[in-house]
Protein backbone atom coordinates (compact mmCIF):
# COMPACT_ATOMS: atom_id res chain seq x y z
CA UNK A 1 0.00 0.00 0.00
CA UNK A 2 3.13 2.21 0.82
CA UNK A 3 4.07 1.64 -2.49
CA UNK A 4 1.24 2.70 -4.31
CA UNK A 5 1.08 6.16 -2.23
CA UNK A 6 4.95 6.86 -2.71
CA UNK A 7 4.20 6.50 -6.44
CA UNK A 8 1.75 8.46 -6.97
CA UNK A 9 3.02 11.48 -4.92
CA UNK A 10 6.41 10.80 -7.46
CA UNK A 11 4.13 10.95 -9.76
CA UNK A 12 2.22 14.21 -8.75
CA UNK A 13 6.12 15.82 -8.70
CA UNK A 14 7.02 14.74 -11.39
CA UNK A 15 3.80 16.48 -13.24
CA UNK A 16 4.94 20.16 -11.67
CA UNK A 17 8.51 19.69 -13.10
CA UNK A 18 7.33 18.69 -16.28
CA UNK A 19 4.83 22.14 -16.04
CA UNK A 20 7.83 24.33 -14.72
CA UNK A 21 9.65 23.00 -18.56
CA UNK A 22 6.11 24.23 -20.17
CA UNK A 23 6.19 27.42 -18.26
CA UNK A 24 10.06 27.86 -19.18
CA UNK A 25 9.12 27.44 -22.88
CA UNK A 26 5.78 29.28 -22.80
CA UNK A 27 5.58 32.61 -21.26
CA UNK A 28 6.58 35.98 -23.20
CA UNK A 29 9.40 37.62 -21.06
CA UNK A 30 11.90 36.55 -18.49
CA UNK A 31 10.65 37.52 -15.06
CA UNK A 32 7.16 35.42 -15.77
CA UNK A 33 9.73 32.16 -16.91
CA UNK A 34 11.81 33.09 -13.64
CA UNK A 35 8.39 32.86 -12.00
CA UNK A 36 7.29 29.55 -13.37
CA UNK A 37 10.66 27.89 -13.26
CA UNK A 38 10.94 28.71 -9.50
CA UNK A 39 7.69 27.99 -7.87
CA UNK A 40 7.16 24.67 -10.34
CA UNK A 41 10.31 23.14 -9.91
CA UNK A 42 10.34 23.65 -6.23
CA UNK A 43 7.49 22.46 -5.31
CA UNK A 44 8.10 19.19 -7.57
CA UNK A 45 11.30 18.58 -6.10
CA UNK A 46 9.55 18.52 -2.93
CA UNK A 47 7.05 15.82 -3.67
CA UNK A 48 9.71 13.61 -5.20
CA UNK A 49 11.55 13.81 -2.12
CA UNK A 50 8.35 12.95 -0.20
CA UNK A 51 7.54 10.47 -2.32
CA UNK A 52 10.58 8.66 -1.89
CA UNK A 53 10.40 8.91 1.88
CA UNK A 54 7.62 6.92 1.88
CA UNK A 55 8.95 4.17 -0.11
CA UNK A 56 12.14 4.34 2.57
CA UNK A 57 10.94 5.64 6.06
CA UNK A 58 15.29 5.05 6.74
CA UNK A 59 16.57 7.73 4.16
CA UNK A 60 13.60 10.48 5.69
CA UNK A 61 16.72 12.83 7.23
CA UNK A 62 18.99 12.76 4.85
CA UNK A 63 16.00 13.86 2.22
CA UNK A 64 14.61 16.45 4.72
CA UNK A 65 18.13 18.23 4.55
CA UNK A 66 17.67 18.02 0.77
CA UNK A 67 14.65 19.60 0.88
CA UNK A 68 15.58 22.26 3.19
CA UNK A 69 18.84 23.40 1.51
CA UNK A 70 16.32 23.46 -2.04
CA UNK A 71 13.58 25.63 -0.03
CA UNK A 72 16.37 28.13 1.09
CA UNK A 73 18.47 28.55 -2.18
CA UNK A 74 16.04 28.31 -4.80
CA UNK A 75 14.34 31.54 -3.79
CA UNK A 76 17.57 33.48 -3.39
CA UNK A 77 18.84 32.85 -6.45
CA UNK A 78 15.35 33.75 -8.27
CA UNK A 79 15.36 36.51 -6.54
CA UNK A 80 19.09 37.58 -7.32
CA UNK A 81 18.30 36.68 -11.02
CA UNK A 82 15.15 39.05 -11.62
CA UNK A 83 17.12 41.38 -9.62
CA UNK A 84 20.00 41.48 -12.26
CA UNK A 85 17.61 41.37 -14.96
CA UNK A 86 16.11 44.29 -13.75
CA UNK A 87 19.53 46.23 -13.57
CA UNK A 88 20.78 45.67 -17.06
CA UNK A 89 17.29 46.52 -17.98
CA UNK A 90 16.62 43.49 -19.85
CA UNK A 91 13.01 44.12 -22.04
CA UNK A 92 9.56 43.05 -19.81
CA UNK A 93 6.68 41.39 -21.85
CA UNK A 94 4.35 44.11 -24.33
CA UNK A 95 0.95 43.83 -21.41
CA UNK A 96 3.34 45.02 -18.23
CA UNK A 97 0.85 47.27 -16.91
CA UNK A 98 3.01 49.07 -13.99
CA UNK A 99 6.76 49.19 -13.27
CA UNK A 100 7.25 51.01 -9.87
CA UNK A 101 11.02 50.40 -9.36
CA UNK A 102 11.95 52.57 -12.54
CA UNK A 103 9.73 54.88 -11.68
CA UNK A 104 11.61 55.12 -8.04
CA UNK A 105 15.08 54.83 -9.89
CA UNK A 106 14.39 57.51 -12.11
CA UNK A 107 12.13 59.82 -9.35
CA UNK A 108 15.76 59.33 -7.37
CA UNK A 109 18.14 60.18 -10.24
CA UNK A 110 16.34 63.32 -11.53
CA UNK A 111 16.48 64.75 -7.26
CA UNK A 112 20.60 63.76 -7.32
CA UNK A 113 21.18 65.79 -10.62
CA UNK A 114 19.30 68.79 -9.49
CA UNK B 1 14.31 3.37 -19.41
CA UNK B 2 18.17 3.38 -18.32
CA UNK B 3 19.25 3.42 -21.91
CA UNK B 4 16.95 6.18 -22.72
CA UNK B 5 17.80 7.91 -19.60
CA UNK B 6 21.85 7.54 -20.84
CA UNK B 7 21.29 8.71 -24.04
CA UNK B 8 19.38 11.85 -23.45
CA UNK B 9 22.03 12.86 -20.97
CA UNK B 10 24.91 12.11 -23.45
CA UNK B 11 22.78 14.44 -26.37
CA UNK B 12 22.31 16.97 -23.36
CA UNK B 13 26.03 16.92 -23.29
CA UNK B 14 26.81 17.17 -26.57
CA UNK B 15 23.81 20.46 -27.61
CA UNK B 16 25.45 22.17 -24.70
CA UNK B 17 29.10 21.70 -25.57
CA UNK B 18 28.66 22.92 -29.31
CA UNK B 19 26.31 25.57 -27.83
CA UNK B 20 29.77 26.54 -25.41
CA UNK B 21 31.47 26.58 -28.96
CA UNK B 22 29.27 28.25 -31.37
CA UNK B 23 27.95 31.40 -29.08
CA UNK B 24 29.67 34.70 -29.17
CA UNK B 25 28.54 35.46 -25.79
CA UNK B 26 31.07 35.06 -23.04
CA UNK B 27 28.92 34.74 -20.11
CA UNK B 28 26.65 32.44 -22.19
CA UNK B 29 29.48 30.06 -23.31
CA UNK B 30 30.53 29.98 -19.65
CA UNK B 31 26.91 29.19 -18.58
CA UNK B 32 26.44 26.17 -21.44
CA UNK B 33 30.06 24.95 -20.63
CA UNK B 34 29.13 24.86 -16.66
CA UNK B 35 26.06 23.18 -17.54
CA UNK B 36 27.89 20.49 -19.66
CA UNK B 37 29.27 19.73 -16.37
CA UNK B 38 26.16 19.37 -14.70
CA UNK B 39 25.08 17.12 -17.08
CA UNK B 40 28.41 14.92 -16.84
CA UNK B 41 27.96 14.46 -13.36
CA UNK B 42 24.29 13.37 -14.13
CA UNK B 43 25.62 10.51 -16.29
CA UNK B 44 28.52 9.90 -13.57
CA UNK B 45 25.70 8.51 -11.67
CA UNK B 46 23.25 7.14 -13.93
CA UNK B 47 26.72 5.28 -15.06
CA UNK B 48 27.19 4.05 -11.36
CA UNK B 49 30.15 5.95 -10.29
CA UNK B 50 28.79 7.96 -7.57
CA UNK B 51 32.13 9.14 -6.21
CA UNK B 52 33.21 10.52 -9.32
CA UNK B 53 30.17 12.12 -9.78
CA UNK B 54 30.83 14.08 -6.74
CA UNK B 55 33.83 15.32 -7.50
CA UNK B 56 32.71 16.48 -11.02
CA UNK B 57 29.84 18.29 -9.62
CA UNK B 58 31.71 20.05 -7.23
CA UNK B 59 34.90 21.02 -9.10
CA UNK B 60 32.89 21.00 -13.16
CA UNK B 61 29.90 22.84 -12.16
CA UNK B 62 30.72 25.20 -8.97
CA UNK B 63 34.38 25.95 -9.03
CA UNK B 64 35.31 25.87 -12.83
CA UNK B 65 32.54 28.59 -13.25
CA UNK B 66 33.28 30.83 -10.58
CA UNK B 67 37.11 30.36 -11.90
CA UNK B 68 36.23 31.52 -15.32
CA UNK B 69 33.88 34.57 -13.87
CA UNK B 70 37.45 35.93 -12.24
CA UNK B 71 38.71 35.07 -15.12
CA UNK B 72 36.61 37.05 -17.44
CA UNK B 73 36.22 39.80 -14.62
CA UNK B 74 40.48 40.33 -14.79
CA UNK B 75 40.59 40.43 -18.57
CA UNK B 76 37.24 42.75 -18.73
CA UNK B 77 36.50 41.76 -22.39
CA UNK B 78 33.27 40.67 -22.83
CA UNK B 79 31.92 40.21 -26.39
CA UNK B 80 28.11 40.68 -26.91
CA UNK B 81 25.92 39.36 -29.71
CA UNK B 82 23.30 40.75 -31.53
CA UNK C 1 1.37 -1.31 -10.86
CA UNK C 2 3.84 1.28 -8.99
CA UNK C 3 7.12 0.31 -11.45
CA UNK C 4 4.40 1.69 -14.47
CA UNK C 5 3.39 5.15 -12.38
CA UNK C 6 6.99 5.12 -11.56
CA UNK C 7 8.03 4.66 -15.37
CA UNK C 8 5.63 7.48 -16.63
CA UNK C 9 6.89 9.75 -13.90
CA UNK C 10 10.71 8.94 -15.26
CA UNK C 11 8.89 9.76 -19.44
CA UNK C 12 7.76 13.24 -17.54
CA UNK C 13 10.85 14.48 -15.92
CA UNK C 14 12.84 13.26 -19.07
CA UNK C 15 10.34 15.85 -21.57
CA UNK C 16 11.21 18.55 -18.70
CA UNK C 17 14.94 17.87 -19.46
CA UNK C 18 14.00 18.18 -23.16
CA UNK C 19 12.35 21.28 -22.60
CA UNK C 20 15.22 23.25 -20.71
CA UNK C 21 17.56 22.38 -23.01
CA UNK C 22 15.03 23.80 -26.08
CA UNK C 23 14.80 26.91 -23.94
CA UNK C 24 19.44 26.86 -23.52
CA UNK C 25 19.52 26.87 -27.41
CA UNK C 26 16.56 29.26 -28.21
CA UNK C 27 17.37 31.67 -25.11
CA UNK C 28 17.15 35.02 -26.64
CA UNK C 29 19.39 36.79 -23.48
CA UNK C 30 22.05 35.44 -21.49
CA UNK C 31 19.43 35.80 -18.00
CA UNK C 32 17.26 33.56 -20.30
CA UNK C 33 19.93 30.59 -20.42
CA UNK C 34 20.84 31.20 -16.48
CA UNK C 35 17.08 30.69 -15.53
CA UNK C 36 17.49 27.46 -17.94
CA UNK C 37 20.45 26.41 -15.96
CA UNK C 38 18.78 27.08 -12.87
CA UNK C 39 15.72 24.47 -13.54
CA UNK C 40 17.92 21.97 -15.17
CA UNK C 41 20.08 21.58 -11.87
CA UNK C 42 16.48 21.22 -9.43
CA UNK C 43 15.12 18.73 -12.26
CA UNK C 44 18.86 16.51 -12.43
CA UNK C 45 18.25 16.85 -8.11
CA UNK C 46 15.30 15.08 -8.41
CA UNK C 47 16.36 12.85 -11.30
CA UNK C 48 19.17 11.35 -9.23
CA UNK C 49 17.20 11.09 -5.82
CA UNK C 50 14.36 8.79 -7.99
CA UNK C 51 17.18 6.80 -9.68
CA UNK C 52 18.93 6.04 -6.58
CA UNK C 53 15.43 4.73 -5.39
CA UNK C 54 15.30 2.80 -8.41
CA UNK C 55 18.65 1.03 -8.42
CA UNK C 56 18.39 0.63 -4.16
CA UNK C 57 21.76 2.31 -3.26
CA UNK C 58 21.81 4.66 -0.57
CA UNK C 59 25.16 6.63 -1.70
CA UNK C 60 23.44 8.25 -4.77
CA UNK C 61 21.27 10.36 -2.33
CA UNK C 62 24.80 12.11 -1.42
CA UNK C 63 25.73 13.36 -4.80
CA UNK C 64 22.32 14.68 -4.89
CA UNK C 65 23.34 16.61 -1.59
CA UNK C 66 26.46 18.21 -3.16
CA UNK C 67 24.42 19.58 -6.22
CA UNK C 68 21.99 21.10 -4.47
CA UNK C 69 24.65 22.94 -2.43
CA UNK C 70 26.76 23.91 -5.50
CA UNK C 71 24.84 24.83 -8.81
CA UNK C 72 22.58 27.42 -6.18
CA UNK C 73 26.57 29.27 -6.04
CA UNK C 74 27.11 29.43 -9.31
CA UNK C 75 23.62 30.94 -10.26
CA UNK C 76 24.48 33.45 -7.72
CA UNK C 77 27.98 34.36 -8.89
CA UNK C 78 26.51 35.00 -12.63
CA UNK C 79 23.94 37.14 -11.40
CA UNK C 80 25.67 39.24 -8.71
CA UNK C 81 28.70 39.76 -11.99
CA UNK C 82 25.85 40.63 -14.57
CA UNK C 83 24.71 43.39 -11.85
CA UNK C 84 27.60 45.18 -11.10
CA UNK C 85 29.01 45.21 -15.02
CA UNK C 86 31.60 44.32 -16.21
CA UNK D 1 39.40 54.02 22.95
CA UNK D 2 36.11 54.62 25.35
CA UNK D 3 34.04 53.96 22.05
CA UNK D 4 35.90 50.78 20.26
CA UNK D 5 34.99 49.15 23.98
CA UNK D 6 31.45 49.96 23.78
CA UNK D 7 30.70 48.60 20.69
CA UNK D 8 32.75 45.83 21.51
CA UNK D 9 30.58 45.40 24.57
CA UNK D 10 27.44 45.50 22.63
CA UNK D 11 28.19 43.01 19.83
CA UNK D 12 28.69 40.56 22.83
CA UNK D 13 25.52 40.86 24.29
CA UNK D 14 23.56 37.83 23.88
CA UNK D 15 26.62 36.11 22.73
CA UNK D 16 26.48 32.55 24.90
CA UNK D 17 22.56 32.07 23.76
CA UNK D 18 23.01 33.02 19.72
CA UNK D 19 26.34 30.81 19.48
CA UNK D 20 24.37 27.71 21.49
CA UNK D 21 21.59 28.19 19.01
CA UNK D 22 23.77 28.00 16.11
CA UNK D 23 25.96 25.49 17.10
CA UNK D 24 23.26 23.32 17.67
CA UNK D 25 21.82 23.64 14.50
CA UNK D 26 24.84 23.13 12.47
CA UNK D 27 25.60 19.94 14.63
CA UNK D 28 22.62 18.32 13.64
CA UNK D 29 23.17 19.19 10.07
CA UNK D 30 26.56 17.40 10.52
CA UNK D 31 24.97 14.44 12.17
CA UNK D 32 22.01 13.84 9.57
CA UNK D 33 24.68 14.06 6.75
CA UNK D 34 27.14 11.68 8.22
CA UNK D 35 24.43 9.34 9.35
CA UNK D 36 26.57 7.74 12.21
CA UNK D 37 27.00 7.97 15.85
CA UNK D 38 30.62 6.88 16.42
CA UNK D 39 33.15 8.52 18.84
CA UNK D 40 35.45 10.23 16.38
CA UNK D 41 32.67 11.51 13.87
CA UNK D 42 30.79 13.07 16.39
CA UNK D 43 33.83 14.66 18.08
CA UNK D 44 34.74 16.08 15.14
CA UNK D 45 31.32 17.82 14.11
CA UNK D 46 31.43 19.36 17.81
CA UNK D 47 34.66 21.07 17.14
CA UNK D 48 34.29 21.93 13.42
CA UNK D 49 30.38 23.15 14.45
CA UNK D 50 31.55 25.42 17.51
CA UNK D 51 34.45 27.05 15.89
CA UNK D 52 31.94 28.04 12.49
CA UNK D 53 29.57 29.21 15.03
CA UNK D 54 31.99 31.20 16.97
CA UNK D 55 33.58 33.04 13.98
CA UNK D 56 29.93 33.85 12.68
CA UNK D 57 28.25 34.47 15.59
CA UNK D 58 30.44 37.60 16.39
CA UNK D 59 29.39 39.13 12.79
CA UNK D 60 26.03 41.45 14.14
CA UNK D 61 23.38 39.71 16.26
CA UNK D 62 21.16 38.00 13.30
CA UNK D 63 21.59 34.68 15.28
CA UNK D 64 19.79 36.12 18.37
CA UNK D 65 16.32 34.77 18.39
CA UNK D 66 15.61 34.44 22.16
CA UNK D 67 12.94 31.57 21.78
CA UNK D 68 10.30 31.19 23.60
CA UNK D 69 7.47 28.56 23.93
CA UNK D 70 5.12 31.24 22.14
CA UNK D 71 7.32 31.93 19.35
CA UNK D 72 7.79 27.98 18.64
CA UNK D 73 3.77 27.63 18.22
CA UNK D 74 3.83 30.52 15.70
CA UNK D 75 6.64 29.01 13.97
CA UNK D 76 4.41 26.18 13.24
CA UNK D 77 1.31 27.70 12.55
CA UNK D 78 3.41 29.80 10.14
CA UNK D 79 4.99 26.28 8.13
CA UNK D 80 1.28 25.45 8.01
CA UNK D 81 0.16 28.87 6.03
CA UNK D 82 3.38 28.74 4.44
CA UNK D 83 2.74 25.06 2.62
CA UNK D 84 -0.95 26.02 1.79
CA UNK D 85 0.19 28.97 0.08
CA UNK D 86 2.91 27.16 -2.17
CA UNK D 87 -0.10 24.46 -3.37
CA UNK D 88 -2.43 27.43 -3.86
CA UNK D 89 0.50 29.41 -5.86
CA UNK D 90 1.35 26.10 -7.82
CA UNK D 91 -2.07 25.33 -8.84
CA UNK D 92 -2.49 28.83 -10.21
CA UNK D 93 0.63 28.62 -12.03
CA UNK D 94 -0.48 25.60 -13.60
CA UNK D 95 -4.01 27.26 -14.97
CA UNK D 96 -1.75 30.32 -16.53
CA UNK D 97 0.85 27.79 -17.74
CA UNK D 98 -1.42 25.69 -19.75
CA UNK D 99 -4.07 28.28 -20.95
CA UNK D 100 -4.20 27.88 -24.94
CA UNK D 101 -3.49 31.82 -24.66
CA UNK D 102 -1.23 32.91 -22.03
CA UNK D 103 -3.53 36.10 -20.71
CA UNK D 104 -1.75 37.70 -17.93
CA UNK D 105 -0.92 41.44 -17.02
CA UNK D 106 2.64 41.67 -15.34
CA UNK D 107 3.74 44.96 -13.14
CA UNK D 108 6.19 45.89 -10.93
CA UNK D 109 4.26 46.93 -7.09
CA UNK D 110 5.45 48.98 -4.13
CA UNK D 111 4.35 47.30 -0.77
CA UNK D 112 5.65 48.22 2.47
CA UNK D 113 7.66 46.00 4.51
CA UNK D 114 6.85 45.25 8.00
CA UNK D 115 9.33 43.46 9.86
CA UNK D 116 12.77 44.98 11.36
CA UNK D 117 15.36 42.16 12.28
CA UNK D 118 17.35 40.81 9.56
CA UNK D 119 16.26 37.23 9.09
CA UNK D 120 12.48 38.25 9.60
CA UNK D 121 12.87 40.08 6.77
CA UNK D 122 15.08 36.83 5.03
CA UNK D 123 12.39 34.80 5.86
CA UNK D 124 9.04 36.96 4.36
CA UNK D 125 11.38 37.73 1.62
CA UNK D 126 11.74 33.63 0.90
CA UNK D 127 8.05 33.34 1.71
CA UNK D 128 6.36 35.89 -0.99
CA UNK D 129 8.91 34.62 -4.01
CA UNK D 130 7.11 30.95 -3.47
CA UNK D 131 3.42 32.47 -3.20
CA UNK D 132 1.05 33.23 -5.51
CA UNK D 133 1.91 35.27 -8.67
CA UNK D 134 4.79 37.02 -6.51
CA UNK D 135 8.71 37.72 -6.99
CA UNK D 136 10.61 40.07 -4.70
CA UNK D 137 13.03 42.08 -6.80
CA UNK D 138 14.38 45.18 -4.44
CA UNK D 139 14.46 46.16 -1.11
CA UNK D 140 14.85 50.23 -0.48
CA UNK D 141 14.68 51.04 3.02
CA UNK D 142 10.92 49.81 4.41
CA UNK D 143 9.57 49.53 0.74
CA UNK D 144 9.46 46.34 -0.99
CA UNK D 145 9.47 46.04 -4.78
CA UNK D 146 7.38 42.94 -5.80
CA UNK D 147 7.14 41.76 -9.15
CA UNK D 148 3.12 40.62 -9.80
CA UNK D 149 1.89 38.29 -12.42
CA UNK D 150 -1.66 39.31 -12.68
CA UNK D 151 -1.67 43.39 -11.66
CA UNK D 152 -4.93 43.56 -9.72
CA UNK D 153 -3.89 46.87 -8.26
CA UNK D 154 -1.33 49.45 -8.10
CA UNK D 155 -2.21 51.33 -4.40
CA UNK D 156 0.75 49.94 -1.76
CA UNK D 157 -1.25 50.11 0.60
CA UNK D 158 -4.14 47.34 -0.58
CA UNK D 159 -0.99 45.57 -2.27
CA UNK D 160 0.53 44.96 1.21
CA UNK D 161 -2.36 43.58 2.80
CA UNK D 162 -3.14 41.20 -0.83
CA UNK D 163 0.14 39.71 -0.72
CA UNK D 164 1.67 39.47 2.89
CA UNK D 165 -1.62 39.56 4.73
CA UNK D 166 -1.39 35.71 5.27
CA UNK D 167 2.12 35.77 6.60
CA UNK D 168 2.66 38.96 8.57
CA UNK D 169 0.84 37.77 11.89
CA UNK D 170 3.05 35.03 12.93
CA UNK D 171 6.39 36.03 11.20
CA UNK D 172 5.93 39.59 13.07
CA UNK D 173 5.45 37.25 16.62
CA UNK D 174 8.03 35.14 15.59
CA UNK D 175 10.80 37.50 14.21
CA UNK D 176 9.22 40.91 15.70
Amino acid sequence: MSELIGSIVILVGAFFLFSAGVGLLRMPDVFTRIQAGTKASTLGNILVLAGLGIYHPGWSLKLLIIAYFVLMTNPLSSHALSRAAHSIRTPMARTTVVDALRDENDASAAKGSS
Amino acid sequence: MLEMLILLVCGSILVSGVLAVMLNNLMAAMVSAGLASLFAAASYVLLAAPDVAMAEAAIGSGLATLIFLYAIRKTGGDVTDE
Amino acid sequence: MAEIILQIAVVLIFFSIVFGVVRLVVGRTTIDRVVAIDMLSVVTISLIALYAHISGRFVYIDVALVYGLLSFLAVLAIARYLEKGP
Amino acid sequence: MQQDHETTQRRLVGFPESLIVLWGFLFVVWLVINSSVEPPIVVIGALASLALAAIFVRRGDVWRLGLTPRKVFHFLAYTGVFFVELVKANIEMLRYVYAPRIDIRPGIVKVKMPLRSPIGRLALANSIALTPGSLVMNLQGDALFIHWLDVKTTDPDEATRMIIGPFEKHLGAVFG
